[in-house]
């Protein structure tokens, strides 16, 4: 009873809160629902039992990804901004397709019946997933521990370059003739 | 796995959002709502992975490490569009994609 | 020798504010609370402009530490305090400045007029064209505290007759918290 | 409204990341009302435009109005932290006019009160330092020990701030019995507490970052901007009159005119540093030889200046203080304009502190030392 | 390297500092009997204040309720700020003369800047310096003092105006 | 009911047991919700108020004051009466406010000091919330703290509070890594970050004692870096009077006020709490190697004492610091997390790994 | 049952924070005057926007964190295990350190790490 009650409240939320993160016209706004989508989303897996990706998701999606948006809104708009949206023959274009996407996935997905692996429930934690991160034999993950490490210090050395560069010239020019 | 909650559920849920984060990625005219529009979708497809891997497969740790490896593309994915995005702002003093169309030189 | 006056200490026991009429005993003794909570916490604005204000720092530290009242956690922002202290002469370049922060403090709010400036001006009073001949021509002013400077003690006097006077407040009933008019008394300004 | 435009008309222009911020009047770290207008980009400080007139009372013209004894109660009430020098600047002004001379009693207890008055505002301005920085605690330790000062002020003049001590041709009262008892007990133990400072403060790794190299002034502008007192000579800028035009007591004691070539606030600090310890050797040197004799001299109930101009300047704790009086003859000056070393020290703010961050601002800010009323009579 | 090294060297520098300032913060934490507080309100029956502080201006009286002053108004003009007023009236003396003596010594505590003047001016030592300084009232009228108190009468040794 | 002072796992049982036996299940997780949460939520307050209160009379003591003396017994009520008259005191809302985000910035500041207190081992079998995960579920779910921070500072439409906030988010971000970095240092050598287990492991030897000079290096990072996750002093540069007069909380009155108030009092806990347990065993008594009589001696004293022994001395010791050093600019703070803790706490991470690795430890 | 529980939790600070909110907007006094809902700068009326766009150097030290933020991710496992795992573990977390340390040092060098 109370599982289904906590897992319609987090559908709900998850739903209500994505539809709002695209609707919202005002920017900030729809990176704090973003957030509670995510949080939501960390909340199924909490209820799903796999606490450490709960713990993942917050941190880096609600406490790394969503400040990041956040301070770069800060720094991009203004309070009273309100977003732009697309004309409304867009919108209605777009809407039109994914409805017509979603329903074709739904219809896929409720056709098809899964059978869930019931007998085996182990409850993991994280030594396991600690054993699978460090062993190379055929079950560990110790290979893409490493590249995720190149992943990131590409994205370090990426984000500095671009983000490091010189004023452009027409940086320059704006600022001379404003 | 939860009682009651059939694996379907869960992909509903994550459909949904999937298609919610593709509607707004069309809509919006933000660079920055866009990228969270991308933040959606790859948090759907994350769902899907977490919810296979309980439902399906529990004895087995594949579900952990694709999302996990997802999580780390999303976070670089951010952090260099991020980057971008604000040098763009530097630059345009408008992220809108529609003026960034001059981005030529 | 002694403080010289043979005055009570418990003097200033004037009804200034209406006793409680009607209303449950109840709503007396949430008064009589909520009174008490106000009095014991009063958070003073940071704002000096003149010499009192150094007593006014005087009366914050070691030795004299109003601490002792509660009243040491001075906000800067208007928002969160709950006194202003003008210690110091307001000037009618400074007079809007202090009224706009006094509008902006949360209610209910207190002000203690420290010094003979803000009482009337002070040792500006007679030939000075600049001053404020008390800063109660600005904001209605709580308590006054005479003296140029106050010492650190007739301070922490003045913050007892305020407390005082805030317990005999009224909140609940009928009457609301009302915002005090100015009350021009004394010498009249010239 | 009219002020904005005033402002769009004066800053070039307000680009998106150039903006406007407003330190003040009230504002802790201005320690008063002054109000500055300060232009940042992001946290660095591009121009400051001080705005005064938040306390300015009309003294100068008041002084018009009033006789000789009663312009040192005003007096008291510009620099409050140095009334004790400020009121001995008119004092000796008025003397000087009527060619009096004050018996030598008055010159010791003058000179021993203008460095407790020092000592005391340098202690006010290290705790009021410490605090602006963020170490709290200094805060309390500084006016510990000022309270002693206040006491033996107390004591003896009566009041612990505006003492309004000094009258034209002497003192008020004179010494206490206890004075000498009491200021001996105070150099002991203000010698203790001195190192504690520098242990508490000036040692501190994060206190010596956040103020070297912080706001330079070179000499050639400080001379220029006529910076004078502690901030001047820590640009090497030898301004102390206390050596250059004696005055008082000071012909008969020896110390050391602190100058500091470094120009930055951690030398505008030190120099203050230094400069208590000399307070304290000054005061050492006095105390026990204060001649007998009378505590004034007998003047007049109404006392008139000859016709003329007369200037007299002192050194107050925040630089050279100037008193000038024209007179024309009737007991109240035709006219009297203060030299105050706030004002000049302020406006060389804008020169240290632009393309620093607002944190440094507020320190130099504090090294300056200003107090409002001195810079605004 | 050598830049390597002043790094670490300047952590623990800096590290050392700090807990100098330390030092001396715990000394005062751990010596809590030597604070300096004096607890106002409670202490109240033993603060004694210096004998020359001025708290307030009072006329002194003697046990008669007689005070010396003869109305003279130096006080009011050595004022700087106006703080006295003198209102005087005129009574017939016992052998028919009109004199001028004092009504009311009126004194502004409000405005008062205690800076000794008006007593010091004073030509027959009427006035002094109270140590009295708990003033502090809700009411700016109650700052307005007369000094000369009710009834009282001019002590017979005052030299005349 | 056995009542245990020693071990409260009996006494939690218990009341589990006999709920979900009195009652239907669904009655059974409700009220024993109610209670819980009822308990953690007095125990916040109170402590809120009580640490509040303790601040104020330990600045006061290094000051040489009294601090609050008049309002109780030695002030004792002074926070009541601060929280009633927060309480009823106004709330303002800036007319430009952004009113959702600006209602919602507390909310999400109390949430995450709350999620966090959860997991805290207060004794034996008084932890609500024992996950495998425990220590990074805690820095997870602070961390969402920062967001509260920054829509405060930008919803309130005023200058100070929006450079305040992006402060206080550069910094906290900052730091946060500095926390979790030196709870990886002990992680390590714990092999473990379930809080019970972490805290049994300290049964002969508190970590910082056995764990050799990276343990040593770990605390005194996460003493650094905890002060400055709290925002206090000598980081409080979010709020830096001086400067910005009260920094992203400038425009908050009243109760939302007293919230960021109480957040920062329930994190300076949590830091307190979590270098308690991580470094210095938690409820576990002093106990060392081989000593038994010693050890023995020690058992007398009561976990649950021992545990707000520890956590007051290392609160003691932040606000130590608090009252101490100046304030360090931003570019500083960012220079010490980046150039200084950072590197020195990845190097000490391997450091203790090498040890770990050659079991060079007590 | 522990994801009830953090539900518990977060309904207990809702409560809390909620419920203080409510009340205090409703009982305590209110008045309105012409000011009062402005901005607060210092007793001056703001010049300019209250918006600033704020200097872009904090946002290159969230962009770090976040991938420092999800290096810990990984590291969280690793140091669960580094025990057991004994020599593999170290070796893997060298070099993954390595990695890292590169991108340090490059952004150190980079004058990345230095605030302006
Ligand atoms: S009352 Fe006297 S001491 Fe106070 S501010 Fe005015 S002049 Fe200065
Ligand atoms: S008090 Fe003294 S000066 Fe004043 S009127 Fe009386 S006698 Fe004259
Ligand atoms: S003390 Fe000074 S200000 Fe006060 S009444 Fe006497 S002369 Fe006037």
């Amino acid at each position: 009873m109370l599982n289904e009650f906590m897992f319609i409240l987090i559908a709900v939320m998850i739903l209500v809160f994505s539809v709002l993160t695209v609707l919202t016209r005002k920017i900030l706004r729809a990176a704090v629902y973003m957030l509670f989508v995510l949080v939501s989303t960390a909340g199924l897996y909490f209820m799903l039992s796999y606490n450490f990706l709960a713990a993942v998701q917050l941190t880096v999606y609600a406490g790394g990804i969503v400040v990041l948006i956040i301070f770069s809104i800060l720094l991009t708009s203004h309070l009273s901004e309100r977003a732009v949206m697309a004309p409304f023959k867009q919108s209605l274009f777009s809407a039109l397709a994914t409805l017509a996407g979603a329903t074709l996935t739904l219809v896929t997905i409720l056709r098809f019946s899964f059978i869930p692996n019931v007998g085996a429930d182990p409850n993991f934690n994280i030594t396991d997933v600690g054993n699978a991160l460090v062993s190379y034999n055929r079950e560990g993950y110790a290979l893409p521990f490493e590249v995720v490490s190149i992943l990131l210090l590409a994205a370090m050395i990426g984000s500095i370059v671009v983000a490091k560069k010189e004023p452009t010239l027409r940086d320059k020019e704006a600022k001379t003739d404003k | 796995m939860i009682q009651n909650i059939p694996l379907s559920y869960f992909l509903v849920i994550s459909t949904a959002m999937f298609f919610i984060g593709i509607y707004g990625f069309l809509t919006r005219r933000n660079l920055i709502t866009m990228l969270m529009s991308v933040e959606l979708i790859l948090n759907s497809v994350n769902i899907n992975f977490v919810a296979f891997n309980k439902y399906l497969f529990p004895q087995h740790l594949q579900g952990h490490f694709f999302m996990l490896i997802v999580i780390a593309v999303a976070a670089s994915e951010a952090a260099v569009a991020i980057a971008i995005i604000i040098n763009i702002y530097r630059n345009f003093k408008s992220i809108d994609v529609e003026n960034v169309d001059e981005m030529k030189f | 020798m002694g403080v010289s006056s043979k005055k009570e200490f418990e003097k200033n026991d004037y009804p200034i504010i209406a006793e409680y009429e009607g209303g449950g005993i109840i709503l007396a003794q949430l008064d009589a609370l909520v009174n008490w909570a106000r009095a014991s916490s009063l958070w003073p604005l940071t704002f000096g402009t003149r010499c009192c204000a150094i007593e006014m720092m005087a009366a914050g530290a070691s030795r004299h530490d109003f601490a002792r009242f509660g009243a040491e956690v001075a906000r800067a922002t208007p928002r969160q305090a709950d006194m202003i202290i003008i210690s110091g002469s307001i000037n009618y370049k400074m007079a809007p400045v202090l009224r706009r922060l006094y509008d902006q403090m949360a209610d209910p709010k207190y002000v203690i007029a420290m010094g003979a400036c803000a009482v009337s001006g002070g040792p500006f009073y007679y030939n000075s064209y600049a001053i404020v001949k008390g800063a109660d021509h600005v904001i209605p002013v709580d308590v006054y505290i005479p003296g140029c400077p106050p010492r650190p003690e007739a301070l922490l006097y003045g913050i007892m007759q305020l407390q005082k006077k805030i317990k005999k407040m009224k909140n609940f009933g009928k009457v609301k918290y009302q915002e005090a008019k100015p009350i021009l008394t004394g010498k009249p300004a010239l | 409204m009219s002020e904005i435009k005033e402002v769009m008309f004066n800053s070039d222009r307000l680009a998106t990341d150039e903006y406007l911020v407003n330190m003040g009047p009230q504002h802790p770290s201005t320690h008063g009302v002054l109000r500055m207008l300060v232009k940042l980009e992001g946290e660095k400080v591009l121009n400051i435009q001080p705005h005064i007139g938040y306390i300015h009372s009309g003294i100068e013209k008041m002084c018009e109005a009033i006789s000789y004894p009663q312009i040192i109660h005003l007096t008291d009430r510009m620099d409050y932290l140095s009334a004790h020098m400020n009121n001995e600047a008119v004092a000796l002004c008025v003397e000087n006019a009527l060619q009096v001379e004050v018996p030598e009693r008055v010159k010791y207890i003058r000179t021993i009160m203008d460095e407790l008055a020092r000592l005391a505002s340098h202690q006010l301005w290290w705790c009021v330092m410490g605090m602006d920085l963020g170490a709290l605690t200094t805060f309390f330790y500084g006016l510990r020990d000022r309270e002693m000062i206040l006491d033996i002020f107390e004591e003896t003049c009566g009041a612990r701030l505006t003492v309004n001590y000094n009258l034209p041709g002497g003192v008020m009262f004179d010494i206490h019995p206890n004075f000498q008892k009491r200021v001996k007990d105070f150099v002991t133990y203000f010698r203790t507490k001195l190192p504690e400072y520098d242990q508490l403060l000036s040692g501190n790794v994060i206190f010596r970052e956040r103020t070297e190299g912080i706001g330079h002034l070179s000499l050639a502008d400080a001379i220029a901007y006529g910076v004078t007192g502690p901030s001047g000579r820590a640009s090497g800028f030898s301004n102390d009159l206390r050596k250059h035009q004696p005055y008082s007591a000071y012909p008969l004691v020896k110390f050391n005119e602190i100058i500091d070539h470094r120009c930055d606030t951690l030398a505008r600090y030190e120099v203050r540093m230094k400069e208590m310890y000399e307070s304290l050797s000054i005061i050492e040197q006095l105390i026990d030889n204060i001649p007998e004799g009378d505590y004034a001299v007998k003047m007049k109930s109404v006392i008139k200046l000859p016709e003329g101009e007369f200037y007299q300047r002192v050194e107050t704790a925040r630089g050279e203080f100037g008193v000038y009086i024209v007179s024309d003859g009737k007991k109240n000056p035709y006219r009297v304009k203060f030299r105050s070393p706030g004002f000049s020290n302020l406006f060389a703010l804008n020169k240290m502190a632009k393309g620093h961050k607002i944190a440094d601002l507020v320190a130099i800010m504090s090294t300056l030392d200003l107090v409002i009323p001195d810079i605004d009579r | 390297m050598k830049s390597f090294i002043e790094y670490i060297v300047s952590i623990f520098k800096g590290l050392w500092t700090l807990l100098i300032g330390m030092k001396v913060t715990g000394k005062y934490f751990f010596t809590p009997w030597k604070n300096v507080t004096q607890q106002y309100p409670e202490n109240r029956e033993k603060l004694v204040m210096f004998e020359r502080f001025r708290g307030e201006v009072i006329m002194l009286h003697n046990e008669n309720n007689e005070h010396s002053c003869n109305g003279c108004g130096i006080c009011e003009i050595n004022c700087p700020n106006g703080s006295i007023e003198i209102i005087s009236k005129s009574i017939l003396t016992a052998d028919g003369k009109k004199k001028r003596i004092i009504d009311q010594h009126i004194y502004h505590l409000g405005m008062c800047t205690l800076c000794n003047l008006c007593v010091k001016a004073c030509p027959s030592g009427a006035l002094a310096m109270g140590q009295n300084f708990e003033h502090a009232v809700w009411d700016r009228s109650l700052l307005t003092k007369v000094l000369n108190q009710e009834g009282s009468t001019i002590a017979e040794n005052v030299k005349e105006e | 009911m056995g009542f245990n002072f020693y071990d409260f796992t009996a006494l939690t049982h218990n009341i589990h047991v006999g709920l979900v036996e009195g009652f239907s299940p669904f009655m059974a997780t409700t009220l024993e919700w109610v209670i819980v949460g009822t308990a953690y939520l007095l125990f916040v307050a109170l402590f809120g108020l009580l640490l509040v209160y303790a601040e104020r009379k330990v600045c006061a003591a290094f000051q040489q004051r009294l601090g609050p003396m008049r309002v109780g017994y030695w002030g004792l009520l002074q926070t009541i009466a601060d929280f009633i008259k927060l309480l009823m005191k106004e709330l303002i809302m800036p007319r430009k406010a952004d009113r959702f985000l600006y209602n919602l910035a507390p909310f999400i500041v109390i949430i995450a000091s709350f999620l966090a207190i959860a997991v805290i081992p207060f004794a034996p079998g008084l932890q609500s919330l024992d996950f495998d995960i425990g220590l990074f579920y805690l820095t997870s779910v602070s961390s969402v703290g920062v967001i509260g921070i920054l829509l405060a500072g930008w919803s309130s439409n005023n200058k100070y509070s929006l450079i305040g906030a992006m402060r206080s988010g550069a910094q906290i971000l900052s730091y946060e890594l500095s926390v979790s970095l030196s709870l990886l240092t002990m992680i390590v050598f714990a092999g473990s970050m379930q809080f019970s287990t972490i805290v049994e492991g300290q049964r002969d030897g508190w970590y910082l004692f056995t764990g050799h000079i990276p343990s040593l290096v770990a605390f005194i990072v996460f003493l650094i870096a905890g002060t400055a996750e709290t925002n206090r002093g000598p980081f409080d540069l979010a709020e830096a009077e001086s400067e910005l007069t009260a920094g992203f909380h400038t425009e908050y009155s009243g109760i939302k006020f007293a919230f960021f108030f109480l957040a920062e009092y329930i994190n300076l806990f949590i830091i307190s709490a979590v270098a308690a347990t991580v470094f210095l065993g938690g409820w576990m008594p002093l106990h060392f190697g081989h000593l038994e009589a010693f050890n023995h001696a020690m058992d007398v004293i009561p976990p649950l004492v021992w545990f707000f022994l520890k956590v007051f001395g290392v609160i003691f010791i932040i606000m130590w610091f608090k009252w101490t050093f100046p304030r360090l600019r931003v570019d500083q703070i960012l220079t010490l997390e980046w150039k200084y803790l950072l590197p020195i706490n990845l190097i000490n991470i391997l450091l203790m790994a090498f040890i770990v690795l050659t079991k060079f430890h007590f | 049952m522990e994801s009830s529980s953090l539900l518990l939790f977060f309904l207990a600070a809702i409560t809390l924070v909620g419920a203080a909110m409510v009340f205090s907007s409703y009982i305590p006094p209110t008045s309105t005057n012409a000011v009062k809902f402005e901005p607060y700068e210092c007793g001056i009326e703001t010049i300019g926007d209250t918006w600033l766009q704020y200097t872009v150097g904090y946002y290159l030290f969230a962009i770090l964190f976040l991938i420092f933020d999800v290096e810990t991710i990984f590291l969280f496992p690793w140091a669960v295990v580094m025990r057991s795992a004994g020599m593999t573990g170290f070796i893997e977390i060298l070099i993954f350190f390595a990695i890292l340390g590169l991108g340090l040092f490059y952004g150190w060098k980079k004058h990345a790490l230095r605030w302006e």
